[in-house]
């Protein structure tokens, strides 16, 4: 039982750190991307270089972050930009984008499946059970960086400013507030954080062109039900996550890997709203 | 009809390559072409989802899937012969229905968006998915279903088949999209809910669009399997989904031809070099589809079609007659509002509250007040039953209760928006006939030469000027005709009441004049029950026979044109003068 | 009745262009549909380079019947839908005298239909759930009967299991190896005390670890998808500290060797190991060396079928005297091959009879042979047929 | 005294259709100018081709010597030029402390911004950390004006500030604009429907009329009724 309730938690977290790039970037822009998944190969990848080159973990995660949001300026620049009165075709375009991603990086690592070893392995003696010690630093990493973005949001004029914009674009825009910057660096930022998640999950996960793939439906889902709301989405990782634990553990695993999709489309069908102001 | 000659020579022409082309080809590549042909039929479905009724898909695979399986398991169940084909093809059908209707289900209700129905499109495939890996060996698992005996015909003849299907799926899907149906469908691309407003049940309209092309995908599916005598999991997947809307977005969305076009390309072009180069190929395909997507949004066919229609003018000329007119106005002083203890809370701050009040038919009721009164909120609670928090509205003697827009409108109410609210790529009569849906429900496959409009709205088309513009697309109309053209549209309803939100606001004066002309008429002569959102106090003087004053939500006046404009209370809103409150009438 | 109508007009359309006549010069096409993308991306290339060396070794003798062979490769991605392209563009377009091949189940059976179409041999060298059967089959890799008796019997006797495990993805292969361990087990007096399956990309396994940590089983079996899902489930396994002993019916020594420590300690049971102590394997492992220096992909239990399988077609072309297609499926039975893994012979309904090695990775990768065990036979893969 | 904001010849519009033509003016430094005219006639629309929100088809706009008439409108801001908007000007959910924020480019000079524009309207000062939404009306449009004051605006655009206010608090504005343009030497524009109002704390005025400038004229006693005489046509 206990397990299955630390099973729960780290689930949530993960989704949660998965999600969060998506989120932001839904919650400023009103656009999905779809290119999420491949940037969070990018991060992946990032940590595997990493790992190649010898580097300190502490300086990994950083590496990852770099290059998601780098990836993520130029995409803003080049494609998304041009699309925001555009947000279905945005979603082709940034498919497209993840196509290309995908297929740059099988052609520059290749197609094998590679590791990144864990940087804490082993278990932890917890409440009287054995549980992975990497998984519960997932649940760190996720208050960490709800905090961040929370401080982010509310204390700081660049949070001020991204909050105006998604409120009011017209009046942030009269009060001296560069939106289309505002949105670049957003995008970057939510770039930064898919391949950042992308590297924090590596010590679980293999590192492989396709591995964002499985992740994507899950957190689109979870974005969509949040509505936007950083809050609302930590909210919907604990209540789907957990739901998805239960259903896996009691039920079977192939439901339980369906149960986040299906939640959320119904809860949508009932609530349009989502768990944003539950 | 000499218009339809070269397009049935055409289709003759088409036809006759169709039959030929086995004997030329190899038998690779006629074996790459019956594929082709059935997933260009599944294209042409995720093109009318996407490029005519404007919701992207991804999940047309699921259906193709669903009648690949229905084949597969069939076949393997109960082997092949006559009635296991016909109960093969009913299961798909049936399958693909039940499974797309309880999709548009979830993905059309009053008030989804777009986005969340691409969403659930994406959801559905991969549902399936998993639901085909854990069938065991009833549906294969990931190794899906081989090994039973299909229809058994040479290969020159399942082209020609797969051809000849494909040609008639386009040419049906032409001749639909292009008939007064199909211009429904990209009215409700343009505006849902503008078509909600006419009274069209646009969530049920989505979803029977749904139903039919799910089957037309699963009986290309079917074949598809037969053919093959394959039935796989990538044929149900959302990977498969993707590509299907690649092929449509290359080829040209909202075109049908480049859809199958795209697809035929593509599959082809597949076949001969994802052998060789899988990943440079995957590469090609994703910067073609950013490529297109940014500089040619409607595809290369699109693009195309711009570069020959430039300098070239419709020459399709609709002829306007009167509608049949409708039965005589029984009771022409009937209660046509009725408004009860109204309010509207946002959490704990009421933006309307205990709003009370009737009007009559034949009555120019203006409502005015200052910004944030809550005028167009009221406007809103009249016309859509989920509004409003309490309180009752009867329009024409009819509960509104908490009925949707386009069950309210047939209790005979227009509603006209402050931004004048029509369907851009259409043209004014398209537009105009749209609004008719009611009274004549559009062909299926063909279009009217002529557009019936009841006596009011054929005087708003004639006086504004649209008579003459009958054929132009929306989109190239000023704002004043814009303006009329939503009237015109709202009063081909034939409504009892009409509701309009600031209709003068941006016009010219002459605009302004016939406005109120066309208004005084409507509500004099045809007895309507008129509503007026409006700014303009002098305006409101020239045209109400009665004003209501809506102040911080609430009723603060209901009286006669000079009752109201001489108020103390109507002064020092608009102009600052202070009064006491103790005039105020609660 | 009207299959064979089809077919017998397909082949006389064939007739026309296959069976013109061939001049000594002509070569000896292969095709070798194979999954370049998808799942099998990443064993793929080794298939391919044990087949490029079969085809120089032997046209460096002088080929077969004096004629050189010839490899046609084509991507499948690794599933039915790519495998139908494939198979139609080898045999169809470029006109393959035979398949040789190692593919996913899916790709496999989505292509039989075609190659029966085609009446064209086929050769399949990929260890697979079993009971594939097709005139045009032939399969000289293991099958369950084959592979997971070892580490039961082994699991049974040195580790006293009684309680098992097992982890699978949802798909056919990890189905099929479990159904069978499942049965093994209970046949050897064991008892399954939990059979979880997950998606095949799914890569979550957690609360599938958590019921495993939960159920007191001794002993754990997995048969996952290759690559990610496998590598995903050891990591989680580790991180999870379970310690029980882990059969994995899906590992090679490749992808043991990448995991690192993760993968210490694991067991395996293949008809191929590096560390095959015989002159066959290792002038073989010498050849390829030479031949793809630092190119190479580690030869396994995938890609060493193939080479001997190039070989097998070789001796049947010559028995057969030609490649007539019906000769050359007739004597793919009778003739025997001396390769890397010993002398095999493909004469179990169309199966062959292998050595089996049970092995346990090292903490440095490598894998050590603990025991092995000769010429299992493959059992009844293919009843009522010879 | 030198020019502010110069306008010239200034058209703009929707779609196709020209809701401004031909506007022509200047501002001085420390310069009122009220611009009325009935509802509908344009005055919202001439604000925003100011700022760029509509762009200009035709004419120029200077700012203090400057052509801006394509910069974007955030760069205006940043030159000096704010607008109060009629609606939606405030971010309901956010607080007061972080709409008054907003109204400067940066954190720097906040305390001492504070200081000063808290003097002007004390209410606020203590509403600091109160959502912007449960402000009271009148409470609402002062921290509007408070967000613009700001910035020490060299320009500032009002439109229509006083609409469905109570007088009190109108008769607080216009206290404040008074002592604003003293303090600061803010040159303003007014839109206004409230006559008494405008009149009361401008040097000019112009006359709108169906996107086009009617009459131009000093205030003066005889203001009012010149200007009846323009709305009653």
């Amino acid at each position: 039982m206990l397990t299955v309730a630390l099973d729960a938690v780290t689930t949530a977290a993960m989704l949660f750190i998965i999600a969060a790039g998506l989120l932001i970037v839904f919650g400023v822009m009103k656009i999905i991307n779809f290119a999420h998944a491949a940037f969070l190969t990018v991060g992946a990848y990032a940590a595997l270089v990493g790992a190649h080159l010898n580097l300190p973990w502490f300086l990994v995660l950083p590496l990852a972050f770099v290059a998601g949001a780098l990836c993520g300026g130029v995409t803003e620049i080049v494609i998304v930009r041009r699309l925001y009165k555009r947000p279905l075709d945005a979603i082709l375009a940034t498919w497209g984008l993840g196509i290309v991603l995908g297929q740059l990086i099988t052609l520059m690592f290749g197609r094998e499946v590679q590791f990144v070893q864990a940087p804490i392995s082993g278990t932890v003696h917890l409440f009287g059970a054995d549980y992975s010690a990497y998984r519960l630093v997932m649940i760190v990493a996720a208050v960490i960086l709800g905090l961040l973005f929370t401080g982010l949001l509310n204390g700081t004029r660049l949070g001020l400013s991204t909050k105006a914009v998604i409120m009011n674009e017209m009046l942030a825009q009269g009060l001296g507030v560069d939106s289309s910057r505002v949105r670049l660096i957003t995008f970057a930022l939510g770039s930064g954080l898919a391949a950042l998640s992308g590297a924090l999950i590596t010590p679980l996960s293999s590192v492989d062109p396709n591995m964002g793939v499985p992740w994507l439906i899950g957190a689109f889902m979870l974005v969509m039900v949040s509505g936007g709301s950083l809050l609302a989405l930590a909210g919907s990782c604990a209540v789907l996550g957990t739901l998805q634990v239960l259903v896996s553990t009691f039920v079977n695993p192939i439901l339980g890997g369906l149960t986040i999709a299906i939640c959320a489309a119904i809860v949508l069908r009932i609530r349009p709203e989502g768990f944003a102001r539950a | 009809m000499p218009p339809l000659i070269v397009p049935a020579l055409l289709v003759a022409l088409a036809a006759a390559v169709i039959l030929v082309a086995p004997l030329l080809l190899d038998t690779y590549l006629v074996n790459i072409l019956v594929r082709a042909c059935f997933v260009a039929i599944a294209a042409i479905t995720v093109d009318i989802m996407w490029g005519y009724c404007g919701t992207l898909t991804f999940g047309q695979s699921a259906f193709f899937g669903i009648g690949a399986y229905a084949l597969a398991i069939m076949f393997t169940e109960y082997g092949f012969g006559t009635w296991q084909i016909f109960a093969a093809i009913g299961a798909a059908v049936a399958v693909a229905a039940a499974v797309a209707a309880f999709t548009g289900w979830l993905s059309f209700y009053p008030g989804s968006t777009p986005l969340y129905a691409s969403v659930i499109s994406l959801v559905v495939p991969i549902v399936l998915v998993q639901i085909l890996y854990s069938g065991g060996t009833f549906t294969g698992s990931s190794s899906g279903l081989v090994g039973f005996e299909s229809f058994d015909l040479e290969i020159e003849t399942w082209l020609r088949l797969a051809g000849l299907g494909l040609l008639a799926t386009a040419v049906l899907a032409l001749v639909v999209m292009r008939s007064d149906t199909g211009r429904l469908l990209s009215a409700l691309r343009d505006n849902d809910s503008r078509c909600t407003y006419l009274g069209i049940d646009t969530s049920r309209l989505r979803i029977v669009v749904l139903v039919l092309s799910a089957i037309v995908s699963a009986l290309a599916g079917f074949f598809y399997a037969g053919f093959g005598a394959v039935a796989a999991p990538e044929n149900a997947s959302f990977a498969f989904g993707t590509n299907l809307v690649i092929m449509v977005a290359l080829g040209g969305r909202g075109t049908v031809i480049g859809p199958v076009i795209g697809a035929l390309c593509i599959e082809v072009a597949s076949a001969y070099l994802a052998n060789s180069l899988p990943y440079v190929w995957e590469l090609i395909v994703g910067l073609a589809l950013i490529i297109v997507i940014l500089v040619f949004p409607d595809g290369l066919l699109g693009a195309v079609m711009r570069l020959v229609k430039r300098g070239r003018s419709a020459v399709a000329t609709t002829i306007l007659q009167p509608a049949i007119a409708a039965t005589a106005v029984s009771n022409p002083d009937a209660v046509a509002i009725e408004v009860r203890a109204l309010g509207k809370h946002y959490g704990s701050l009421a933006v309307l509250d205990g709003v009370q009040f009737t009007a009559y038919r034949g009555e120019l009721l203006s409502l005015v007040g200052p910004n944030g009164a809550g005028k167009t909120t009221l406007i809103r609670c009249l016309s859509d039953g989920r509004e409003r928090s309490t309180g009752n509205v009867a329009i024409a003697g009819h509960d509104i209760a908490r009925l949707p827009p386009d069950r309210v409108v047939r209790f005979g109410l227009g509603r006209k928006f402050q931004t004048a609210s029509v369907f851009e790529t259409l043209t004014v009569a398209e537009c105009l006939r749209v609004a008719r849906t009611h009274a004549d429900p559009p062909a299926l496959t063909s279009r009217s030469a002529t557009l019936a409009l009841p006596p009011a709205a054929m005087s708003v088309v004639e006086r504004s000027g649209l008579g003459e513009r009958l054929d132009e697309e929306a989109r190239n109309l000023s704002h004043g005709l814009k303006q009329a053209l939503e009237l015109a549209m709202v009063l081909s309803l034939e409504p009892d009441v009409l509701l309009l939100d600031e209709p003068t606001a941006g016009l010219t004066r002459a605009e302004r004049q016939g406005f109120a002309d066309i208004l005084t008429t409507l509500a004099r002569r045809d007895r309507l029950c008129i509503l007026l959102v409006e700014h303009d106090l002098d305006f409101v003087r020239e045209i109400s026979s009665r004003i209501i004053v809506l102040h911080q939500g609430r009723l603060a006046l209901d009286g006669s044109v000079d009752e109201v404009v001489n108020s103390e209370l109507v002064r020092e809103i608009y102009t600052g003068q202070h009064v006491s409150h103790a005039e105020v009438p609660a | 009745m009207n299959s064979r109508l089809l077919t017998t007009s397909l082949a006389l359309a064939l007739a026309a262009t296959t069976l013109s006549p061939a001049f000594a010069a002509d070569p000896i096409k292969i095709g070798v549909p194979v999954g370049l993308s998808g799942a099998n991306s990443v064993v793929a290339p080794s298939v391919v380079q044990s087949a490029e060396l079969a085809v120089e070794e032997i046209n460096a003798k002088g080929g077969v019947l004096g004629r050189k062979l010839e490899l046609e490769v084509a991507d499948d991605a690794s599933g039915a839908a790519g495998a139908q392209k494939a198979f139609d563009a080898l045999i169809f377009q470029k006109k393959v005298n035979v398949l040789i091949s190692m593919e996913t189940s899916a790709a496999r059976n989505a292509g039989l239909p075609i190659v029966a179409r085609g009446k064209t041999p086929y050769i399949y060298t990929s260890f697979y759930e079993g009971k594939s059967c097709s005139p045009y089959l032939y399969v000289n890799a293991w099958v369950p009967d084959q592979q997971v008796p070892p580490i039961v019997d082994y699991f049974n006797k040195e580790k006293k299991a009684k309680n098992y495990f097992l982890i699978g993805s949802d798909y056919a292969f990890g189905r099929g190896m479990l159904a069978f361990t499942k049965m093994y087990i209970e046949k050897t007096g064991g008892k399954v005390v939990g059979e979880e399956y997950l998606p095949m990309d799914g890569s979550d396994w957690t609360s599938i670890i958590s019921k495993l940590k939960a159920s007191g089983a001794d002993a754990l079996i997995t048969s996952t998808a290759g690559g990610a899902p496998n590598v995903t489930l050891t990591k989680q396994l580790r991180a999870a500290g379970v310690s029980l002993p882990y059969g994995n019916l899906a590992v090679d020594e490749g992808t043991a060797k990448g995991m690192g420590a993760d993968a210490a300690g694991i067991y395996l049971s293949a008809s191929y190991v590096t560390g095959i102590d015989t002159p066959a394997n290792k002038t073989f492992l010498a050849s390829m060396a030479k031949k793809f220096g630092a190119e190479l992909k580690t030869p396994n239990d995938l890609s060493v079928p193939q080479y001997e399988a190039v070989y097998a077609y070789k001796a049947a072309v010559e028995k057969a005297g030609s490649t007539d297609q019906d000769k050359v499926l007739k004597a793919l039975a009778e003739v025997s091959v001396d390769g890397p893994r010993g002398t095999i012979k493909m004469d179990k309904q169309r199966h062959a009879p292998l050595t089996m090695y049970l092995g346990q990775v090292q903490p440095d990768g490598s894998v050590k042979v603990i025991q092995s065990f000769k010429d299992v036979d493959p059992g009844a893969q293919c009843p009522g047929k010879s | 005294m030198s020019t502010m904001l110069e306008v010239k010849e200034l058209a703009s519009g929707y779609g196709s259709s020209e809701v401004i033509s031909n506007v022509g003016f200047a501002l001085a430094k420390a310069e009122t100018l009220a611009i009325v005219g009935k509802n509908g006639m344009g005055k919202t629309s001439l604000l925003k081709a100011i700022l760029g929100f509509l762009p200009a088809w035709r004419g120029s706009v200077r700012l203090a010597g400057k052509d801006v008439t394509r910069v974007a409108p955030h760069l205006k801001r940043k030159m000096g030029l704010v607008y109060v908007p009629q609606e939606h000007a405030l971010f309901q959910d956010l607080s007061v402390r972080d709409n008054l924020r907003l109204g400067l480019l940066s954190d720097k000079d906040i305390d001492a911004r504070f200081e000063q524009v808290g003097g002007w309207f004390p209410v606020l000062t203590k509403r600091l950390g109160q959502r912007a939404g449960t402000l009271s009306g009148g409470e609402q449009k002062m921290l509007i004006v408070a967000r613009a004051l700001m910035a020490k605006p060299g320009v500032l655009l009002l439109d229509e500030v006083t609409e469905g206010l109570q007088p009190s608090v109108v008769d607080r504005l216009s206290e404040v604009l008074v002592r604003v343009r003293r303090e600061i030497g803010t040159s303003m524009i007014v839109v206004e429907q409230h006559l008494p109002f405008a009149l009361s704390i401008s040097d000019r005025y112009l006359v709108f009329k169906r996107g086009e400038i009617v009459d131009a004229a000093n205030v003066d006693t005889d203001a009012a009724a010149r200007i009846d005489e323009h709305m009653r046509i």
